[in-house]
């Protein structure tokens, strides 16, 4: 598995974003993972959200942990540094290099085993200190990279490929997030592009940690009728509440004014997101009725996708540290060392 | 029985229950002597608890200004009766005991060899004062007077220390100073004068009185840190709690209040130095303070700061041990866990200081080698030097001194064309170049892993690949030996063929030890180790020497395997020197042990040591 | 150049795309060598991915029996564009390549030493079936029924083994032989005979080819262990999934269809040994599977376990380190870390197997040993040994034998007023004696902790408890040497002052190795050692000879540091030889390795090694 | 701190239990907490429950992680086992051990800190598999031993005793449990100890993991002020969603029938728990309405206790492991070895 990049033929057609970059400058290597794994469709969603944003791909820092799911960041935004961790502790890394500098745009790939089972602790940790980020988790309910056991998200009763039934409740990352003060949590389905792009790039413009649980079959161990998480199943029973679109526009609007079944939830940085909401009664700021409805309809065996909760002005580490505006990792000489005259005051003060 | 007769060179030791505010009065009695210009080895023996157990204050006033423990005890102020027996007990023949004789205790509690100093404490406390709150606290004020009286310490120094203390409080500097009086005076008018005494001098200079944990974390804020990642463990909390009220005066913008720190209290030792790892990676100077549990949950995460090579740096403050231990004991058994921590083949960087100015010393110049040698750096302290009061020289500063960020490669060396190969031994001394991330829109961009890769940070499983890159992370620990810090090394009065090393806070008894074994006609060369991986001078000492004894607070040697493995010396040569019972070192116990050895190998020829 | 001619001696690699199902049909083909009565070593070299990246099966027919891998390739079977040319390179001089011919090559791709066998593969497929996903599939085994008749192995073997294969599945069973039959039919229509050919032997027996994994899993049965708490990591996995398969054969209640077993797949590794601590405290036998990664996670808990003495058993299955380093790789380098794992001072006991067959017998063993013991067993297996079938002897038990338990004091005992102190040393050995949680109404019940405590497990911070605690642990370590698998020694058929010393897998390369050498006029005496702490007689072996070679899978030569420390060893006399490339050993590169040294070191009058 | 055993005199006069136990049988060594700390009240309230309950004390495991509250198993049931295990990890030994011997009693204490910071993963992984245990969190908002830092349980805005205000977002355990599949869910107060004990003696008798969060201040480093931790506080925002009556009742009767704002809730052994409703709307089966309450509570500062959800027939980890009746700890040799025929065989089909 060495690194490969694709000859980048720059065929003058190719549309340009603002940056004035292709498609092209946004992908990776050549993915080494199992032909029709859904943790391709969803590197293929990241390169399609982050050339709608236009934004550089050098100043995205992707970080994940181990697994199949955590191979993927080498198969995006190549010009990006990326950080392929220890297993179950990307949220840890990625706190530590956000503090160290705010000016990079964080993007978090994990996968089930690497969230709900080993990684849970630190999961939910980075959930409540609002770590300005993007977290998605690429969800098939088994380790994939093991061969195929059982995740802690995999549901009760359902059969792995060699027929053994999993027993245990599974763990949904959804609901935990937003148990744990979360301010933007979603679920997406690799399989639906067109919902998970703007998702995508609306929680790349949230301020705070973004949560995206993302359903991604694995056609190697988890894809077989018996399967929750096989594409068959979700397809039928995806349930999503509600459909966006993503504007970045920067002029603040009047929001939150519900229109024949459209909302607008403005972003920090006035950047729009457009819900058409399918399930009328669905208020993606009530995280109490988001709880209820999670729940009921788990307990119908539905995938409830979409943009779930949403906080209008969420804070993140970086207020609560109320850490100076340039980045930690710049601050000169001057700026960190106190110096000999200081020194001389502290020794007086305890001779 | 003769009453010990001495004059500033004695040992008081303050047994008290923990909680009940003995601990600052028994703070103002070391430091009333020390602006008495006498210099004191202090130690706090207290409990893994918060309150209402033993709890124990060593002060030896030591002229000559020794700053380990002697062993044994002169005077003894037995305030804890649950500990009565024991303490009375651990005082020399010949030595003192002061206590409360309001409530009378039976003749076969004391000692005839030991001279009573009796105070109806608890009596005066009550006439004084009639609220219980007050009764508890100023008793501890009042005993303090009286060993002023006892001891001849000038009141007004300590009245001078109280102003001190409640700075602007002057109603609560006026009840202390009062509870002060009432047990000068009491002394003055009951006590007759003991063998134990006192007097001016001038031998405490311009040294300053502080803690390990507070120099260390100076030290941090003045290596550049700007993130601290930890997680609450004894001893190395005050550490972290140190570095956050330093940035607070010396890292905040004063134009807009805002802070060029960052403090996270993870949730673990494991999120801690993935943190570390996190802001290191990404250009932040980052470390994390723990002790010994902390490391050993960290595990995994060094390994990948060693592969990886990111620059990390880690406070060791050792503890008893294994396991949850003794959590409020000292011990130095960290260092195998350290040097090869993790999975696999790997070794580490380890700083070893001696007091609180190496603390801040090796604090600070730990972030230069972690930059440039991009792997994990550990300062190895323990409890005794970091969380107990070191009378030490002034701490320096040279302010033409910058921070060594070492090869980063920037984003005009890359606009440039320079080749960049993130494991490339570019200079052949096995240090690679890296890029912080988002420095460049093309290139110098790379994935940062811990499987094995190629010199260009390709990932690869190819067997040649990854010994080319495991030989090369050898060439770098190589490097490392002619960075850290050299060992300190003074040769015997008389020329000898036997010599003694040891580390950290060990130094403190075996300076005055070496002294008392010269006496004894045990000349011994000496070098203090400094660093991890050893330099060659170390290996060139031992080379000199037949019989090198090798003094550490652990069970297992753990020093002495170091010294054999990486430098392939015969260890029958290496006698080990052991203490591991938690309690700090004293010289009566190093110079014991050494002596018995050296009669043993028959290193020298002997005359009895005095004792 | 005269092409390679030789009769059951020779080494076939098959390079392949992993996930094509070329598994299946490579593994026929090593069991149809067997089944000739003709030996194999096998060895899967695969990549850590799922699909569609490179895999190698390198089967080596040695007639002689040994079992480690020679070095170099006879034939080369080429079904891999994408490694075609470093699969071309590796073919010995005189050699052989089996490519698919369909698409043609231009002659650069070839070498004019190699013999090319060329085979239309897809295209007779393609012929042969229309639905790629058979075309996939059988082109494994029409090369296989190619290679079969150019190596003249009776198709009547594979025929039979298909049948087993499919056992009941006659349509399967017939498809396949058809495969079978179009590649064999080719190859006796097309093929001239080349010179490598298998021919029946007699030389299996009754030997068994299996897997560490498998028989280690199998030794946990027999062991008595109930409980298994694992988390998934390659290359340990397969064993924990082989022990749920064996204990759904041998542990299921016949009456009610109820476990005799737990086995929990953990959340993740602290989980895991939490449990097993948890399990074995209480009672029932417990053990977990994992790697180098879950060893670190695990380092706090390991140092739980030894402090507070509780008996468990740890698969250790090595891989390629550090961090995540190679997962899919083969390596000796977590031998530091589990002899001193976790902070402090702690020393734990490690098991060595040399094939599958030793992890059966000490993976049945360990928890007699950790019950006995009553501290942590590591089983110190790797890659090399837990995921390759090799050929062993067939498994023994004796019937007679009974689950050792141990001391643990009973209901009766305590009922009879036997005295019992957790950590009284009562029989002068070190061991306590124990009681499960529940034994007696009023006796016998304690506190189990990490921190320090007395011999009545009561909690202190005593010096001299702690003291008196530590040394028992170090007597009950000197105790354990007693107890352990001795070293299996061998002396040189020519006296010699040189000796060899290696562990585990390496064995297989070693043996052979020692006889080329020996042919060279290098006689080494040899000691295979099976556990730490050392036996008496390992220290003896080392004094016995001026040079010993340490043979190792490691950078760091982790097993010499361990003989060094413990036997206070001059390191001086101890070669270290080491392999660390991920690839298991081959007996070409000991051999020469060693008899480079021995020049250097002169061990001995050399001849040159043939080659 | 040695282990002091109290002088166990015994009156003739003191009250007996079914075993002819008095409360004393039930004590453990001399506590050394701080005098007033609400741990050692907890304590109390679990001698008074297992006396009431009539529990053999050696046929009880007591386990913890580190801190003050895990100090605790040592001042209680001194006729029974304990294991102080490491910090945040109980829950993975106490799986071990139920496993081992499900005849045994689990009792599980832990503090804040350790179930909440260090040791949420395995918090989280023990409740969804159901292991058989109560597990108490003696929750104080700091962490005591360490001397007082924040705790992952302090409340946004909280002061801590030395003045740093808590900028992170709280764990609730309660809601967490809740999420997680816990079957028996419940919060105490460590100064109630009228509405604690029947809580205990019913998670006790509560088949599957019974946890109950107990909030315990800290005297030495939370009461003041400021904390929401304190009794002060606590005292002031209580609100008790029903108080219950245990009683262990052995034949079963008819469940769930309110009467009167009374409700009988059956355990699996027969016992029942009599609720008495305080607010007529909360219904604790019903766990969507559970979450909603106390989310919509939390939000106004009050503390909700009370049995928060309890599940009717609950399963447990034996049932998913399917194990044999007797323990797994007294399998005698014969059923353990399958012995050298059986080995025969494995090695023919080898051959
Ligand atoms: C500490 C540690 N334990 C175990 C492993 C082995 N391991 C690698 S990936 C993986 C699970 C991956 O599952 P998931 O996160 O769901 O990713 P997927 O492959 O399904 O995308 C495991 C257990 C490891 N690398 N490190
Ligand atoms: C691995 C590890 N890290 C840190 C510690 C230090 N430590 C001991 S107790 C404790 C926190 C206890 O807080 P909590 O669980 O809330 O218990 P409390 O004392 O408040 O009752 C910590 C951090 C430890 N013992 N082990
Ligand atoms: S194993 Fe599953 S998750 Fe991994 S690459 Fe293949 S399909 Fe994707
Ligand atoms: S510090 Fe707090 S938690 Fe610990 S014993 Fe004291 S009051 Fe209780
Ligand atoms: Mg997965
Ligand atoms: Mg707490």
């Amino acid at each position: 598995m060495t690194y490969l990049t694709k000859p980048k033929l720059h065929h003058p057609g190719l549309p340009k974003n603002a940056l004035g970059l292709t498609r092209r400058d946004y992908e990776g290597a050549v993915s080494t993972l199992c032909a029709g794994c859904g943790h391709d469709s969803i590197s293929a969603a990241i390169i399609q959200a982050f050339f709608e944003l236009a934004i550089a791909p050098h100043r995205v820092a992707k970080l994940s942990g181990i697994g199949c799911s955590s191979k993927t960041p080498t198969y995006f935004l190549g010009a990006g540094h990326g950080f392929n961790s220890v297993h179950g502790r990307m949220p840890s890394v990625v706190t530590g290099a956000a503090l160290a500098n705010r000016d990079l745009i964080y993007l978090g790939v994990s996968g089930d085993g690497d969230s709900a089972s080993i990684g849970l602790g630190q999961f939910a940790h980075v959930m409540r200190r609002g770590v300005n980020m993007t977290y998605i988790v690429e969800n098939n309910g088994v380790y994939g990279l093991t061969k195929g056991q059982f995740s802690a998200t995999a549901d009760k009763g359902s059969k792995a490929k060699r027929g053994a039934v999993n027993r245990e409740e599974p763990i949904d990352l959804v609901q935990l997030a937003l148990v744990l003060g979360a301010t933007f949590v979603a679920r997406g389905f690799s399989g639906d592009k067109g919902q998970l792009v703007p998702l995508i790039k609306a929680a790349v413009e949230h301020k705070g940690v973004a949560f995206i649980d993302v359903v991604s079959p694995c056609v190697a161990f988890n894809n077989h009728p018996g399967s929750t998480k096989s594409y068959d199943y979700v397809r039928a029973h995806n349930e999503a509440v509600n459909r966006l679109d993503f504007m970045p526009m920067r002029q603040p609007i009047t929001a939150d004014v519900p229109q024949g079944g459209v909302e607008n939830v403005v972003l920090h940085d006035g950047g729009i997101v457009r819900l058409r909401k399918l399930h009328a009664e669905y208020d993606p700021h009530d995280k109490v009725g988001a709880l209820a409805y999670l729940e009921a309809h788990r307990a119908q065996g539905e995938v409830v996708t979409g943009l779930l909760y949403v906080e209008d002005d969420p804070t993140d580490l970086h207020d609560a540290q109320n850490t100076v505006a340039v980045p930690l990792n710049t601050l000169s000489d001057a700026e960190l060392i106190p110096g000999s005259t200081a020194l001389d005051a502290f020794n007086a003060a305890l001779a | 029985m003769k009453p010990i007769a001495r004059v500033n060179d004695f040992v008081v030791k303050f047994a008290n229950v923990n909680g009940s505010g003995s601990a600052s009065a028994n703070g103002l009695f070391a430091k009333a002597v020390l602006k008495m210009g006498v210099p004191v080895a202090a130690r706090n023996i207290f409990p893994s608890n918060i309150q209402g157990l033993p709890t124990w204050y060593e002060v030896r006033i030591v002229e000559a200004g020794w700053r380990g423990r002697r062993g044994g005890v002169d005077l003894m102020v037995a305030m804890n009766p649950e500990t009565w027996d024991e303490d009375v007990l651990e005082i020399e023949p010949g030595g003192y005991l002061f206590y409360d004789s309001t409530k009378p205790l039976p003749p076969s509690r004391f000692r005839d060899d030991v001279t009573v100093v009796a105070m109806p404490l608890m009596e005066i406390c009550n006439a004084a004062y009639s609220d219980p709150r007050q009764r508890q606290l100023f008793k501890n004020i009042i005993y303090l007077g009286a060993l002023a009286g006892l001891l001849a310490i000038d009141p007004a120094v300590i009245e001078a220390l109280l102003i001190e203390q409640y700075k602007g409080k002057a109603p609560l500097v006026e009840s202390n100073r009062k509870a002060f009086r009432l047990g000068f005076d009491y002394a003055a008018a009951n006590f007759a004068a003991i063998g134990l005494r006192i007097e001016r001098r001038d031998n405490v200079g311009n040294r300053i009185f502080v803690d390990g944990n507070n120099a260390a974390a100076l030290g941090a804020v003045y290596g550049g840190a700007t993130l601290c990642a930890w997680y609450p463990i004894t001893p190395s909390s005050s550490l972290a709690e140190a570095f956050a009220v330093h940035c607070q005066k010396y890292r905040v913008d004063p134009a807009t209040g805002r802070h060029r720190f960052a403090i996270v209290q993870a949730e673990d030792e494991l999120a801690s130095i993935g943190m570390v790892i996190g802001g290191a990676w990404n250009g932040a100077r980052s470390f994390t303070a723990t002790a010994g549990p902390g490391i050993s949950l960290m595990q995994e995460f060094i390994g990948l700061a060693y592969f990886a090579e990111i620059p990390a740096v880690l406070f060791d403050v050792q503890r008893g041990s294994p396991s949850t231990g003794m959590p409020t004991k000292t011990q130095q058994a960290d260092l195998l866990i350290c040097a090869y921590a993790s999975h696999g083949d790997t070794k580490h960087v380890l700083l070893f200081p001696e007091d609180p100015k190496e603390c801040f010393e090796m604090g600070a110049q730990a972030f230069d080698l972690a930059d440039r040698l991009q792997t994990p750096v550990f300062v190895m302290m323990d409890l005794d030097i970091g969380m107990q009061d070191w009378l030490c020289e002034p701490f320096t500063w040279d302010d033409s001194r910058g921070l060594d960020r070492g090869k980063v490669m920037t984003a005009e060396a890359l606009e440039a064309g320079k080749e960049f190969g993130r494991y490339l031994d570019a200079d052949g001394d096995g240090i690679p170049f890296r890029t912080y991330p988002g420095t460049h829109p093309k290139r110098g961009a790379y994935f940062t892993r811990g499987t094995s890769k190629d010199r260009y940070a390709r990932y690869t499983e190819d067997g040649n690949a990854y010994v080319d890159n495991m030989q090369r992370l050898l060439r770098k620990f190589e490097t490392a030996k002619g960075l850290l810090p050299e060992p300190v090394i003074r040769t015997a009065a008389q020329s000898t063929r036997a010599g003694a090393v040891w580390f950290g806070s060990t130094g403190a008894a075996m300076a005055e030890s070496l002294v008392a074994l010269a006496h004894a006609g045990i000349h011994l060369d000496q070098m203090r180790i400094r660093a991890f991986p050893f330099a060659d001078a170390v290996l060139e000492f031992i080379a000199d020497h037949d019989h090198v004894f090798v003094v550490e607070q652990n069970r297992d040697a753990q020093l002495r395997m170091m010294l054999v493995n990486e430098c392939g010396i015969d260890p029958g040569k290496l006698i080990p020197i052991l203490h591991y019972d938690g309690n700090p070192l004293t010289e009566r116990f190093v110079t014991r042990e050494i002596a018995e050895k050296a009669r043993l190998f028959n290193v020298t020829p002997l005359r009895k040591v005095a004792r």
